[in-house]
Parts: C-alpha cells; sequence; structure tokens
C-alpha cells in the first residue's frame, strides 16, 4: 500500500506561498500506525513557514490529529508510532525526542477537546504549564499576557476549571499553551463547539498572538469557513494523504471545497440533500 | 466512669494514629501526584526500616548517620520503582497499576526477607520508655515523636503542593497527555512522587521500628495506611491527617471500653463501621476530590 | 491457518453470536472437555485432587469476582469473606440435617444477601471507595469467626464439615470429589460466557463505562450494580461452600481471611479483567506458582548445591512469584487472557503478518 | 415552514425552570414548549445552559423550581432512567458511547427498556434469551442501514472516528424507538458535507419515524436549516424564541450569540 | 530405605520468627543420627517444605509428602494444623504437634494420630498459675491476675483453662484481648497498669513481647510481674535489652543453653566441620532446643516403633512406638514423658525460668499442676470434637 506515496508527495497543487521563508517545520512523508495494526496516515508532507499561519483541514478521521501528535510526540500514550518519514523543527530532527522535550524546543499542541486539568484552579493550571523553561518573574509575567488576551479567563481565575463553559475551558487551554513561550503553536479544533462570536473572537486572538508574539501556528479545523479567513494558506487531508495544498484564497475559490467544507452556496436548503455516497474526486 | 482512662486511651490513640498516617501520607503523596494507589507502601516501609539498619550495622554508624543515608539510598529506590515497573503502566487503567503495586509488595517483602531474614531486630533512636506524664495521663513518647513528625511533614507537604513542583505533580494526577501536551515530564513527575514517597516510608520505618522492632510486621501497616489514607479522602494530605487521628481515637477508645464487653477484638468493628459511615455521609472521604463529571 | 476464520460465513445472527463461532474453538474446547472428564483415570491422585480440584473451584470463584471487578468495574476487597459467608452457612446446614445441595444453594442465598447489603452502602461510591466498604465486610466477617463460637464451632474455631451427600448417596471418593468441583465450575463459567452476549452483561458493562450514559438508555446502574454484587456473591458463596466439601473438610477463619481477598483480587487481573478464559489461568498462576517455585528453587539449590538457610530457600519463590506477577503487567497489562487472544489472533491471520481489521 | 407537521399537540412543556450550581444561576425562568413532530433548535452562547436544559429535563439535574411535562404527565425530577421508558431519549455534547464494546453491542443496548435483563434470561440463554435477543438484532440491524453504519458494526467504539461515533450515538438513541429525542450538539466538529449527513438523518428521523426533536447546536445554518422553531438562552434566561428566521435577527441575540462578525453570514 | 519426617512450616510468612531455628535443629540432629547410622540402622529423611501459613498449601504439602512416604507430618501453625487435622485422621497419618496446637490433642482416644508429646498451652497455663500460687504462699484468694493475649486462636487458646482455675481457686482474672498484628498495646496496656495486677501473664509471641515490656517501662509496671508463654527467645531479650528484661519470666519447655551433651556434639561434629545446616548463631536460641527436643521424641518413637515391630515402618507401627514412650526426656532436654494411647501428652511438665540479665535461671524444677482440672476440660473439648466430627 505505500505505492502511493509518491502520488501523495505530489498534491494537486505544488507551487507554495511561503516558499520563501524558511520553514519553522516540516513534516516528510510522515506515516503513523497505531497498534502496530491501524494505518493512520500515509507519507504526509506539510511545511510551516516562519510566523506563518497554516491551516489542516480535513474530514473526521482524516487523520489531522494523528498529524499533529507526530509533530508533539503524543502519538506514544496511544501506542501510535511515526514508522516512515520525518518530522523536522526549526532544522533538527526531532522524532526521537520526547513529547517534553519538543515542548522545550518550542512546540506546544492544544489537544482536541481542550483536556484542561479539571481539578486545578485555572491559575494552577497556567503555572503547571509555565514549569518547563524560565522562573519565576517568567511565569507572572507569561500570566499577565495570558490575562490580557483572555480577561474572561482572569475573572474565574480562582473557579474549578472543571466547571468552566466550554469557550472558557478553549480559552484556558490555549492560554495554558501559551505559558511554554512556544514558537509554534498548533490548535486541534479549537472551534469545537464553541458559540459563533466565540469563535470569531478566539480566532481573532490567535492572529494577534500571531502577529504580536511572532510565533507559527498550525491549525486543525473543521469551521473551514473560519479558519481560511485567517490563515495564510491549508493543507487538506483525506484518509491520511495530503491531496491538496495552496493559499487561503485559492481554496476558498475550490468548488470541492466549498461543496464539502464551506456549505457551497449562500442559503441552500438542508431539506433537498440527498443521500449520495460521496466521490473520492481528489485521487483521481 | 473514669475520666482519666478515657483521656489516656483518647490521646494515646490519637498519637498512634497519628503514626499510621505517616504510612497513609506516602500512599496520598503518590496518588496525589500520579493517581497511583500505592499497595506498596507497608512492603517500602518495611524496607526503609532494614536499610537504614544494614547501613548503620553494616558501616557501623550511628543511627543518626545511618537515617540519612538510608533516606538517600530509599529516594533512589522509589525512582528505581518508577522506572522499571510503572513507567511502562502509564495511562493505563488504574486496576492494573494497583496490581501492579500489589506484585511490588509481594516481591519487595519476600525480597527484603531473604536478604536480612524473618528474626526481628531492635531500632533504637534513643526515645526513653521512662513514664511521661500529663498530669493523670500517661503519654507514649514514641508515640508523640511520631505524631509530631506526622504534623511536620503535614506542613511540609501542604507547602509543597502550592509551590510550582507541586502544582505540576497535581496536574499529571489529573491528565497524563494534557500534561504530556504542556511539556511536563509526567515520567520524571511520578518517579520523584515515588522517591519522596520511600523517603517517608522510611521515616515511618524507622519509627515504627523504634515502637515494635523491625520484622515482618511492619509491612502490615499498610492495611491500616490504606484505610487511613482513604477514609481522609485518597489525595488529601489534611485528610490523611485528621483520619488518622479519628481512626486512632476511635479505635483507643472503642478497645478500652468494648473490648471487656465483646470480649475483644472490636477495633476491627470500630474501623469497619467507621468506614462504612464515612462512605454513606462523605463517598470521598473526608477531603477527596470528587470526579468532575460533565454530563 | 489453525484458526481460520475466512470462508466461514454466519448464515443466522445466531451463529454469529454462538459462544464459539470458529470451529476451531469449538474443536478446541471439545478437547479441554474431554481431558477435564477423563482426568480422573489419566491424572495422578496428587494432581488431581490437591492441584486441578482446588482450581477449578477457585476459577469458579474468580469468575464471580471477575463478575464485579471485570464487568460491573467494582472493586472488591472482601470476596473471601463473602465465599466464608457461603461457606459456613453451608457447613452450618449440611450439620443441622438440611440437604447437601440446599444447604449450599442457602449459602449461595446468604452470601448475596449479606455482600448485596454491604454494596448498598457503598453503590454511590466510585473505585477504591466502594472497595473500602467491602474491606469493612472483611474485617466485620473475620471478627464474627472469631468471637462467635457459634459461628466458627467451639473454640477451636474449627467447623467440620460433614461428608457431601449429593442426591442421596455420600460422595467421598477423590473423582467424585472432582467431578462436583467441575459440574460447578462449568456451570459458572456457561454463564459468564452467556452474559457476553445477553441484556444483563451489555447493561453491567454500560454502567462500568458511563452510568450516566447507562441511565438515559433506561438502565437503572444502582439496580444493576446491585444485582451484580448479588450475583457474584451468590457465586462467591456456593463456591466458597463447594471449596469446603470438596478440598478443605473443615472451615476455619484463615480460609477466608483478608490475603485470600487480595489473592482473588490477584487471580482476576493477572488472568485480565473479564476474560473468562484468564481466569482460569489467574487462578491456576496464583495457586500453583508458590508450590511449583518452591520444589522448583528447591531443586536448583541442590544442582547449585548452594548451602541456603531454609529460610532463604522459603522466602526466594516468593519474591520471584512477585517479580513474575510485574513482568506480566508489563509484558501485557490487560493480562494472561490477554496473552492468550494475542496468540489466537496471531494465528488468526496465521502466516500473513497483520491484517487490516 | 413546517407548519403543516405540527400538530399542535405538545411533547414536552417546560414551565419556570430553575436550575443552581452552588451560588451559579445555571438556569432561570425558561419556559419551553415543544410540539408534536417538530425539530426545535436551542441556541445559546457557551455556558448559557443548553445543556443544563437538557439535563433537567432528562432528570441528571432535576430543576430546583418549575415543573416539566412530558405527553401530559409530570416528569418533574424524575430519574434518568425512568424518563428514558417513557421515550425520551438523548445524545450527549461530550461523547458517551460505551468504550470496550464494538459498535454493534452500543446499539443494542439502546434497545434495553424493551429488553428483559435477568440473571435466569443469561443463565438459560438458549431458553429464555434466544429469540427476542434476534428480534432486537433485527431492529438494530435496520437503524444500522439506516444510518449507513454497516462498514463499522463489528468494530470497538474507541477506534473510530469523531464524526462516526456521534452517528452511532444517534444510532443507538434511536433504537430505543423514542417519541422525543434530544440532541446535544451532534454535528461538532463536523464538516459541511458530514454536517448534511447528519441533517439528514435527523429530517428523516422526524418524517419517517415521527420523532420530536430537540437540538442543540452551534452551526446556525443548520438551526436555520432545519428547524421548525427555536429559542435562545444566555446566561440561563431566554431571549428570544420563534421561526429562526425571525430570531436569527433580533438585536439581543446578535449582541448575545451571533456577534458582529457573523451576521453577514 | 531411608525414614521420612516432613516438615510442612511456615518459614516465610507469620511464624518465620520460629521455624527456621525448628527446621535447622531438625536436620542437625538427623544428621548426627545418620553419621551413627541412623535409626535401626535406616537413615532418617528430613522433608521441608514451606507452606506461607496458608492451608490450601498446607493441606498440598501434606498430600504431597504423603505420597512421598512421609512417616510423620508436622505443620506448627495454628491455622494449618487445624486445616490438615481433620485429613491426617482420617487417613490414619501420624501428626507431631509437640508444644502446639489444641490442648485437647492429647487425648488418645479421640486424637488417635495427633501426638503433641510434652506439655500443651492450657498444660502450660495451669503451671504458670501453679508458679503465682507458689509464690503467694499456697493462697490465691483475691490476687490479680491479668492474661494478655494476641486476640485469635493461638492467644484464646488458654482462656477456659484460666477461667476454671479462677473459678477454682478465686483469683481475680482480667482478660486483656490485644488486636493482631499486636504492634500497638497501648490501650491493653493503659487499662493492666489501672488494674494495677500482681502478675500478667502474656501469651505474646516474638516482638509483641518487646513492644509489651517496653509499655510495662512506660508503665511503670516492674517487669518480673510478667510471664511470658514459652515463645520468648534470646532475639527478643536482644531486642528488649538485656537489662530491662531483668526479672522477667517465661515458661519452659526444653532447657535453653548448649551445655546439653546433644548440642555439644552437634557443635563438635557439625558446626566445627562446616556441616551444620544454617547459622551458627542460632545454635544459642532457645527454639534450637525446642527443635530438638520435638524430634527427640519422635525419633526416639520412630526407634521403638522399629525395634518392637521391626521394619517397613508404617503410620501404625510408628504411632505405636510414639505411645510406648517411657519416662523419656533426651537426655534432660525436657522433663521425662510417657506416652500411652489414651495420654498422648505424656505427663505436660513445665518449668519457669528468669532471666537474669545474662541467662535463664530455673525457677522451678519440672513440674506439672492441676492434671485434674486439665483433664476435665481436655475430656469436654475432645468429645465435643467427637461429637462434632459426626
Ligand atoms: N488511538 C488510536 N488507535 C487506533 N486507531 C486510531 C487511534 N486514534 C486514531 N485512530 C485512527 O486514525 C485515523 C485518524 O484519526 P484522527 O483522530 O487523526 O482523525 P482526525 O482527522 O483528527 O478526525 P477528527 O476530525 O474526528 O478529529 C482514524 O481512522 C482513527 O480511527
Ligand atoms: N455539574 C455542574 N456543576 C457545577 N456547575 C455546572 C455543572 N454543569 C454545568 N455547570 C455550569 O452551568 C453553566 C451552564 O452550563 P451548560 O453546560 O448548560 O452550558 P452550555 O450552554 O451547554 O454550554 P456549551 O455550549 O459550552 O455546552 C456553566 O457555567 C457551567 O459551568
Ligand atoms: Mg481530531
Ligand atoms: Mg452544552
Amino acid at each position: 500500500m505505500h505505492s502511493t506515496d509518491n502520488l501523495t508527495s505530489t498534491p494537486t497543487v505544488m507551487h507554495n506561498p511561503a516558499a520563501n521563508l524558511a520553514p519553522v517545520l516540516s513534516l516528510n512523508n510522515v506515516e503513523v500506525i497505531y497498534d502496530h495494526v491501524s494505518l493512520a496516515i500515509k507519507g504526509v508532507s506539510i511545511e510551516v513557514p516562519q510566523g506563518g499561519m497554516v491551516a489542516l483541514l480535513g474530514a473526521n478521521g482524516a487523520g489531522k490529529s494523528t498529524t499533529l501528535k507526530s509533530i508533539s510526540g503524543l502519538l506514544r500514550p496511544e501506542r501510535g508510532l511515526v514508522t516512515r518519514g520525518e518530522v523536522r523543527f526549526i532544522g533538527h530532527n526531532i522524532d526521537a525526542l520526547a513529547p517534553h522535550e519538543r515542548v522545550k524546543l518550542g512546540i506546544v499542541h492544544v489537544l482536541e477537546g481542550r483536556r484542561v486539568f479539571e481539578h486545578m484552579t485555572p491559575d494552577e493550571n497556567l503555572i503547571a504549564a509555565s514549569a518547563v523553561r524560565g522562573g519565576r518573574e517568567d511565569m507572572l509575567r507569561n500570566k499577565d499576557m495570558v490575562y490580557t488576551y483572555f480577561p474572561r479567563l482572569h475573572q474565574r481565575r480562582t473557579a474549578q476549571s472543571g466547571y468552566l463553559s466550554g469557550g472558557e475551558q478553549q480559552m484556558l487551554a490555549i492560554g495554558r499553551a501559551l505559558m511554554t513561550q512556544p514558537k509554534l503553536l498548533m490548535l486541534d479544533e479549537p472551534s469545537l463547539g464553541l458559540a459563533p462570536f466565540l469563535v470569531t473572537e478566539i480566532f481573532d486572538i490567535v492572529r494577534r498572538i500571531n502577529k504580536e508574539e511572532g510565533l507559527s501556528v498550525l491549525l486543525v479545523e473543521q469551521n473551514a469557513i473560519a479558519a481560511l479567513d485567517v490563515v495564510s494558506h491549508g493543507y487538506l487531508i483525506e484518509n491520511g494523504r495530503v491531496v491538496m495544498h495552496d493559499n487561503a484564497e485559492a481554496m476558498k475559490k475550490n468548488p470541492d471545497i466549498q461543496e464539502f467544507y464551506l456549505g457551497g452556496a449562500e442559503g441552500h436548503n438542508f431539506h433537498d440533500i440527498k443521500h449520495y455516497r460521496r466521490r473520492k474526486r481528489w485521487l483521481t | 466512669m473514669d475520666f482519666s482512662l478515657f483521656a489516656e486511651l483518647a490521646i494515646n490513640g490519637a498519637l498512634s494514629g497519628l503514626m499510621y498516617s505517616l504510612v497513609a501520607l506516602g500512599i496520598v503523596l503518590i496518588y496525589k501526584s500520579s493517581s497511583v494507589p500505592n499497595l506498596a507502601q507497608g512492603a517500602m516501609t518495611m524496607l526503609g526500616a532494614y536499610v537504614v539498619l544494614a547501613i548503620a550495622n553494616g558501616l557501623g554508624l550511628s543511627m543518626w548517620a545511618a537515617i540519612p543515608l538510608a533516606m538517600a539510598t530509599m529516594f533512589f529506590v522509589g525512582m528505581g520503582i518508577e522506572r522499571v515497573a510503572l513507567r511502562r503502566l502509564a495511562g493505563r487503567p488504574i486496576i492494573m497499576i494497583l496490581m501492579m503495586t500489589l506484585g511490588l509488595d509481594i516481591f519487595i517483602r519476600a525480597t527484603t526477607m531473604a536478604i536480612w531474614g524473618g528474626t526481628g531486630r531492635p531500632m533504637s533512636i534513643g526515645i526513653s520508655d521512662d513514664p511521661l506524664f500529663l498530669g493523670p495521663v500517661l503519654l507514649n513518647r514514641a508515640y508523640v515523636v511520631g505524631a509530631l513528625v506526622a504534623g511536620a511533614l503535614f506542613l511540609v507537604l501542604m507547602f509543597f503542593f502550592h509551590t510550582r513542583r507541586g502544582i505540576v505533580l497535581r496536574a499529571i494526577s489529573d491528565d497524563y497527555i494534557a500534561s504530556w501536551s504542556i511539556g511536563i515530564s509526567v515520567e520524571r513527575g511520578v518517579a520523584f512522587s515515588w522517591a519522596m514517597s520511600s523517603v517517608i516510608a522510611t521515616t515511618a520505618g524507622v519509627l515504627w521500628g523504634s515502637v515494635q522492632g523491625v520484622n515482618q510486621g511492619l509491612a502490615l501497616l499498610l492495611l491500616k495506611g490504606l484505610t487511613v489514607a482513604v477514609l481522609g479522602g485518597l489525595d488529601s494530605i489534611g485528610g490523611a491527617i485528621l483520619a488518622g487521628l479519628l481512626l486512632g481515637l476511635l479505635e483507643g477508645v472503642a478497645s478500652g471500653y468494648l473490648d471487656p464487653l465483646v470480649g475483644g477484638g472490636s477495633r476491627d468493628l470500630v474501623v469497619a463501621a467507621t468506614l462504612i459511615l464515612t462512605i454513606l455521609i462523605r463517598p470521598h472521604g473526608l477531603f477527596g476530590r470528587h470526579d468532575i463529571e460533565r454530563i | 491457518m489453525l484458526f481460520r476464520q475466512s470462508g466461514i460465513f454466519h448464515t443466522s445472527y445466531a451463529d454469529a453470536r454462538a459462544l464459539f463461532p470458529l470451529p476451531a474453538d469449538r474443536w478446541m474446547i471439545g478437547l479441554l472437555l474431554a481431558f477435564a472428564l477423563t482426568a480422573p483415570f489419566t491424572m495422578s491422585s496428587l494432581a488431581l485432587s490437591t492441584h486441578l480440584l482446588p482450581w477449578l473451584v477457585w476459577t469458579a470463584a474468580a469468575l464471580g469476582l471477575n463478575l464485579i471487578l471485570g464487568w460491573a468495574g467494582q472493586f472488591h476487597f472482601g470476596y473471601a469473606a463473602i465465599m466464608g459467608i457461603g461457606a459456613y452457612t453451608a457447613v452450618h446446614g449440611a450439620r443441622n440435617g438440611i440437604p447437601w445441595e440446599i444447604a449450599v444453594v442457602l449459602g449461595g442465598v446468604m452470601a448475596a444477601i449479606i455482600g448485596s447489603v454491604f454494596a448498598f452502602a457503598a453503590l454511590r461510591v466510585k473505585g477504591l471507595y466502594l472497595a473500602l466498604s467491602t474491606l469493612a465486610l472483611q474485617y466485620v466477617m473475620d471478627w464474627v469467626i472469631a468471637h462467635v463460637p457459634a459461628i466458627s464451632g467451639g473454640s477451636q474455631a474449627t467447623l467440620q464439615a460433614p461428608a457431601m451427600r449429593l442426591l442421596g448417596q455420600a460422595v467421598t471418593s477423590d473423582s467424585g470429589l472432582y467431578y462436583v468441583a467441575l459440574g460447578w465450575c462449568l456451570l459458572v463459567t456457561v454463564f459468564m460466557l452467556n452474559l457476553r452476549r445477553t441484556a444483563l452483561g451489555r447493561a453491567l458493562v454500560a454502567v462500568r463505562e458511563k452510568d450516566f450514559a447507562a441511565a438515559i438508555i433506561g438502565v437503572h446502574s444502582l439496580y444493576y450494580k446491585l444485582l451484580a454484587f448479588a450475583t457474584s456473591s451468590f457465586i462467591g458463596g456456593i463456591s466458597g461452600a463447594i471449596l469446603i466439601f470438596t478440598f478443605y473438610r473443615a472451615a476455619t477463619p484463615e480460609q477466608f481471611a483478608v490475603n485470600v481477598s487480595i489473592e482473588l483480587l490477584a487471580m482476576v487481573i493477572v488472568g485480565g479483567l473479564g476474560s473468562i478464559i484468564g481466569s482460569y489461568f489467574g487462578a491456576a498462576f496464583i495457586l500453583l506458582m508458590p508450590g511449583l517455585m518452591n520444589s522448583l528453587i528447591g531443586w536448583l539449590a541442590q544442582l547449585a548445591g548452594a548451602s541456603l538457610g531454609v529460610e532463604t530457600l522459603a522466602h526466594i519463590p516468593h519474591a520471584v512469584y512477585g517479580a513474575l506477577i510485574i513482568v506480566f503487567l508489563l509484558v501485557e497489562p490487560m493480562g494472561l487472557g490477554k496473552m492468550y487472544t494475542n496468540l489466537r489472533n496471531y494465528l488468526l491471520v496465521w502466516p500473513f503478518g497483520y491484517a487490516r481489521k | 415552514m413546517h407548519g403543516d407537521k405540527q400538530t399542535g399537540v405538545p411533547v414536552l412543556e417546560c414551565r419556570g425552570l430553575e436550575r443552581r450550581f452552588g451560588g451559579l444561576v445555571a438556569l432561570t425562568g425558561v419556559n419551553l414548549r415543544i410540539e408534536r413532530a417538530e425539530i426545535f433548535g436551542l441556541v445559546g452562547p457557551n455556558g448559557s445552559g443548553k445543556t443544563t436544559m437538557t439535563n433537567a429535563i432528562t432528570g441528571f439535574f432535576p430543576p430546583q423550581v418549575g415543573s416539566i411535562s412530558l405527553n401530559g404527565r409530570d416528569i418533574t425530577g424524575m430519574a434518568p432512567h425512568k424518563v428514558a421508558t417513557l421515550g425520551v431519549a438523548r445524545t450527549f455534547q461530550n461523547l458517551a458511547l460505551f468504550n470496550g464494546m464494538s459498535v454493534l453491542d452500543n446499539i443494542l443496548l439502546g434497545r434495553h427498556i424493551h429488553m428483559k435483563a435477568g440473571v435466569a434470561k443469561t443463565a438459560l440463554y438458549w431458553w429464555l434469551s434466544r429469540k427476542d435477543e434476534m428480534l432486537h438484532r433485527l431492529k438494530v440491524e435496520e437503524i444500522i442501514d439506516f444510518l449507513q453504519l454497516q462498514s463499522v458494526r463489528d468494530e470497538l467504539v474507541d477506534s473510530i472516528p469523531i464524526g462516526l461515533k456521534k452517528r452511532v450515538e444517534l444510532a443507538r438513541a434511536l433504537v430505543a424507538e423514542p417519541s422525543f429525542l434530544i440532541l446535544d450538539e451532534p454535528m461538532a466538529g463536523m464538516n459541511q458535507e458530514e454536517k448534511e449527513y447528519m441533517a439528514r438523518f435527523i429530517l428523516d428521523a422526524r418524517d419517517e419515524r415521527h420523532v420530536t426533536v430537540l437540538l442543540i447546536e452551534h452551526h446556525m445554518d443548520v438551526i436555520t436549516g432545519i428547524c421548525d422553531r427555536m429559542m435562545v438562552l444566555s446566561y440561563g434566561e431566554t431571549i428570544g424564541t420563534g421561526i429562526p428566521s425571525a430570531v436569527m435577527k433580533d438585536e439581543r441575540v446578535i449582541k448575545a450569540y451571533l456577534g458582529g462578525a457573523h451576521a453577514t453570514h | 530405605q531411608p525414614i521420612k519426617f516432613a516438615l510442612c512450616y511456615d518459614l516465610s510468612k507469620s511464624y518465620g520468627f520460629v521455624t527456621p531455628q525448628i527446621a535447622q535443629a531438625v536436620n542437625d540432629y538427623a544428621k548426627i543420627l545418620n553419621q551413627k547410622g541412623g535409626i535401626e540402622g535406616h537413615p532418617i529423611e528430613i522433608l521441608v517444605q514451606d507452606q506461607g501459613n496458608e492451608p490450601q498449601r498446607g493441606i498440598e504439602c501434606y498430600e504431597k509428602m504423603k505420597r512421598e512416604g512421609a512417616i510423620t507430618f508436622d505443620f506448627l501453625s495454628t491455622p494449618v494444623s487445624r486445616a490438615v487435622l481433620p485429613r491426617a485422621m482420617a487417613d490414619s497419618n501420624v501428626m507431631v504437634q509437640s508444644f502446639v496446637g489444641r490442648g485437647d490433642a492429647i487425648d488418645g482416644d479421640v486424637f488417635k494420630w495427633i501426638f503433641p508429646v510434652g506439655p500443651t498451652y492450657w498444660g502450660q497455663m495451669a503451671n504458670d498459675i501453679h508458679y503465682i500460687k507458689t509464690k503467694a504462699n499456697g493462697n490465691l484468694k483475691g490476687v490479680k491476675i491479668a492474661f494478655l493475649y494476641p486476640d485469635y486462636p493461638f492467644g484464646q487458646e488458654p482462656i477456659g483453662v484460666l477461667k476454671t482455675l479462677a473459678a477454682k481457686e478465686g483469683f481475680d482474672l482480667q482478660l486483656i484481648p490485644n488486636p493482631m498484628p499486636g504492634n500497638d498495646q497501648s490501650a491493653a496496656w493503659t487499662q493492666i497498669r489501672r488494674i494495677n495486677p500482681d502478675w500478667v501473664v502474656s501469651w505474646n509471641l516474638a516482638s509483641m513481647h518487646v513492644v509489651a515490656a517496653r509499655e510495662m517501662k512506660r508503665n511503670g509496671i516492674p517487669i518480673d510481674k510478667y510471664i511470658a508463654v514459652n515463645w520468648l527467645n534470646e532475639v527478643d531479650i536482644a531486642n528488649i535489652g538485656a537489662e530491662s528484661a531483668k526479672g522477667l519470666k517465661r515458661g519452659t519447655n526444653v532447657i535453653g543453653g548448649q551445655s546439653h551433651p546433644l548440642i555439644q556434639q552437634i557443635i563438635k561434629d557439625l558446626y566445627e566441620k562446616g556441616k551444620g545446616s544454617g547459622d551458627r548463631k542460632h545454635l544459642s536460641d532457645i527454639y534450637y532446643n525446642t527443635g530438638l527436643a520435638m524430634y527427640a521424641s519422635v525419633f526416639e518413637g520412630a526407634r521403638l516403633a522399629i525395634k518392637q515391630n521391626g521394619w517397613p515402618i508404617t503410620p501404625d507401627k510408628m504411632k505405636r512406638g510414639m505411645e510406648s514412650l517411657k519416662n523419656f526426656d533426651a537426655e534432660g532436654l525436657i522433663a521425662p514423658v510417657t506416652v500411652t494411647a489414651k495420654d498422648h501428652g505424656g505427663g505436660g511438665k513445665t518449668r519457669i525460668d528468669m532471666w537474669d540479665g545474662t541467662k535463664w535461671v530455673p525457677q522451678t524444677d519440672w513440674f506439672s499442676a492441676y492434671d485434674d482440672v486439665i483433664q476435665e476440660i481436655v475430656k469436654k473439648e475432645s468429645s465435643e470434637f467427637a461429637k462434632n466430627k459426626q
């Protein structure tokens, strides 16, 4: 089944809008297998330019989270393994590194579904995340930074995180990630279950962080509308393969993207949708 | 009824209860920082005591030189345990980890016995046995010392779990994966907690050893320690102390007044009753944390 | 391919839900059964009456505990006490002239009642905290047996079990007792196997996994937890009774002390949670390993001519035994049962490396 | 738009619901009336009390004030498993499938209220259970076809992707043949296409099985697309009810929930 | 064609404080005899196996040894003995349990196959009381005796005897149970201090004695009021502290020290030549002597068995051999015993030793008291057993 690698490593569109910038992160032909049996992603190649903002789109089970985990090293606890290819971060190969070492290097992964430390207060959540580097004063400074980005968290800082509402938890998860002073911020479906205005709010903040702190962002999203608004360019993953790669504008215009991710034309009607098997037009 | 008798039973009971808290604290420490209920704490206590003796007799050192050395040794033993036995199980269902600690318990006990043999040995840390009266009430010096140590440990741990490192440990117990994702070395954290707990075990071993002599019996402290720990709430330092106090007090008074009536051994009944009642009134022990379930 | 899957098509849902959908499995079970039935003629009386027989009864008990631990997901630190309750009730019953079968069932019922009462105290609780109430059960039970001569059988706390009479005639021969144990163990096994494919089993797992989700599909989690406790206690009680009648022949407190409860836990977990075949393995491991180790170590020591003191010689097997538990958990945390399954799955796809399900 | 379907018979009626958690008021003074065979949308910012609302109805966190009646019968404070037997089914916001079980068994569990589980029926499977196990199996297969889950029937639920999990949960709810179905964010984390599938299933459930649906969603296009009526919560209070097209234009709703940026969409 | 003796001991758990020394002694003894050509020309083989104080494994061991042709079985653990006893009786196998186990087992009519040669706990307790009586110059009226015991069968064993004697002699008996594992006795001693007894008879084991001694000091109770059961050895003395233990008394079944010719010979022929079966320091342990004493009578019984009824030795012959022990005192190691088909105890003489700070000093000669009382209780209990067996 590896014969398809050459195919997948040549996405439909070759030109890379951010090629001129040195990539802070690059995946070459990464393949991941869970439990030694189930093949999750096959030969995925991705680049995130310095200070750039990249989106990773794809259907359920396409392998987006797996891709992120292969970067942050969080496959191990799930008995997943990078069996081929390599992950390079600012120059060096990080495949051998343990998760916390990668965070030290500057990669941080905001997990799907928030995963805040439920029994601790938001404040303690942030402190815990500051342990990886820097002294006490760094910690305090970063906390202020986070609280300025998320004033809402400051109000709730002494509550028990487990009882925060979905949005607040998402903010906490992002703030917690920022505490590690990362170079690369990876967000896995940050808009999951958030109210529309919160989605826009959070994406704005992420964009601001990206500008002001100058850190690169790799964004996994189902909400393609919101995602493609903020990123410079995006990748599309299907069945564990990169099947499309282009800048945001071009992607928005792509008819398939429109049909399957953006929801086609305005005001189209769910009642008219008939059951149909989807056509895998990408690979043909 | 004779008040001084009551007072004496109650006070000495409470003090001995705090001695049990010493074992409980070790269990709580590990649970609070990795959600592992350690059934090997008793065995570790025993091992700690034997190591102290081995160092003291082997190197011909005084107790006060041997104890710190033993603590250092046990510190690394604890780390070793994590490295060998628990690291591979990180994130597994709790019950397997529970079983692992049970295996450790069997292994440590048997190995210790195989090396040093079952004949009891004395452990004197210079606590005099002369009577110590507080008014009409006679106090047990050894227990007083033990209680003081327990109190000190309580303060230290309380402080520790509010330092950054302590918060990190709590984070680990809350969610391994999330901890990894923000750069916490879960392995190191858990190893550290085991190391600390081994040191506490040594302390308990020394104190109990000085009370009952060093022998297999030390390993049996597990059941009491576990009972106290769970009663207090597995992740609550304060709980471990209070539960120890409470249980000890009840036991002391009970065995003083009930035993003659029911023909002995009423302690276990009291313990059982206390357990059931606590669970009915406070399902998570006295101060244990509730698991948050967002439906 | 020993366990051939391909080419076997189930034409009805019933087939697909058969106990052993694969012919290969059915063959193996058949062989094992044949062996079990002929054991009295093929095995030495030592192996039969001091290894095979207790192993079967303990397995039955382990399966009962597995119902609580593996299916309902509740810790139980007092299962030995449960067995004890059953045993003492049954023996007293039989001594007072109640027919053996009824006495044994009575034992089961009594165990079920008391077991559920203690469980009930703790059903709002999860995990270790529940374990506490079962520990309490153990304490109370130990105390009662130690302090109520009427129950424990006089000042010597030994309760002689009358010879057991099955359907009127006395069963005394090794093989007779063995068949009784075998029969009981098979009964429990079949029950557990059925649990896998009936509403009850599913409901229990549901409660274990997510009780609130279970509630919204109409599963009354409290009721099912209680039912689980009652059923498992019933099995435990009868196993305890049968253990006394077929093996110990006299009931003494130590036979059901807390360390026995711990050993039962070990049987289930080393064997594998919720794994039936695992309980067989687990019981065998925990029960026979110390003995084997003893002989093995002793033999090795003789070989090496090492003049180890009797004491050291006695402790080494325990150390090895503990080490083995550790190693097993490291190699396969899901227990011996899972190891077997892995092997089987390997054979399923053999000779191919791996198949994508 | 589906006025014709509205029979005017109330399936669910909530009056003046209030639910507090400690100091925090999660829900207060909420009235809700859902009629037979309508799809009712419930939206609101995070933490506004939507899930609390469903928990109040299904009996997990009964309201401290107010009453709930289902098909004219008062179910205030009734235990969840009882509510379920009255024909209420729901899915959960953060998936609540039974891990370690196959998809098939998960869905079979949905039939629980129609089955009799017992020790005897287990012990004497062949005589007491086998037949109706098979009957229920037929129902399950029907749903599996309906939701196109054949491919994963025998997989462990743990290992299938989230989108499918949500679908399995829907199947588990539908197989109970409920009269009233609560869906808590069934489309969270789905792309457009998958949303369309899900929307399709919900509509079919209503049209073919005449299920009344309470749908919580943050995807406004779906709400506007398939809901007959909707309600907006904010800080536990109702700030708007009615036909989606109308509600969506309400100032307060836009301000509290949609946000300026979204007005364009 | 060796003679096999089975020792299924708890070497690893509760009884680990005594079994190693005993097993070692038995092995040494066997070696010595074998050097002299064994018993009546038949070499001795000692089969030792650990049963971890678990009935299950005790039975397993018994069954195994049975098939290996062991002629006697020895478990030295209350729980396991109790569990195996019915089997041994059913199989008609000789089960030796000198100094341990149920007191009524000396009734040879009921316990045909059980041989508790030497004093039982009941006899020992009776003798202790008698000693106290002599100290109270012949009158126990009003004398306060506290009985401190670990609250499980071993500890509860002598209570029946005590109560009977209390009724008979009119002394004031106070029962002070202490829960296992007995490492915390503060409550018990608080009470004892208030009772302020004239004597404290203690059925503690091993390290429990140490805890008790400490508590006595704390509570200002002079240690010479303490009369221990025979399970208190030099190790415990060392743990208490040779000085602090001064005046402590013990009911004793066998003489201590190494003066006994047999031990001298063992030292000379084995340990000097490095052929000992274990750690030499154990030889200074009373439990070592206890081991020798136990098997002196067993080996003698075997000798008589072969001598009277010839080889091959069978359980039945062994039984009759044991039952023909007459005034046997193992060259002064134990009080002379005479075992008969009715009385498997053989006298039940003990003596009281006192620790003088350096060594044990006999306070009395070998003696046994209240034999009639004991006999009564034995009859009562054993008949109950016989009844229960149905
Ligand atoms: N722990 C695991 N064990 C086995 N298979 C897994 C595991 N995690 C994911 N998979 C499989 O790997 C594939 C990719 O999963 P992944 O979670 O990366 O998809 P995704 O793109 O993140 O989907 P979603 O949008 O639902 O998050 C899926 O087919 C999934 O079934
Ligand atoms: N079990 C609970 N204990 C304490 N507070 C709770 C509990 N459940 C919910 N809350 C609080 O009640 C409020 C409403 O929560 P709810 O889950 O109903 O909001 P929601 O509308 O479902 O939000 P979302 O859209 O994120 O799901 C929140 O502030 C939440 O913190
Ligand atoms: Mg994902
Ligand atoms: Mg919600």
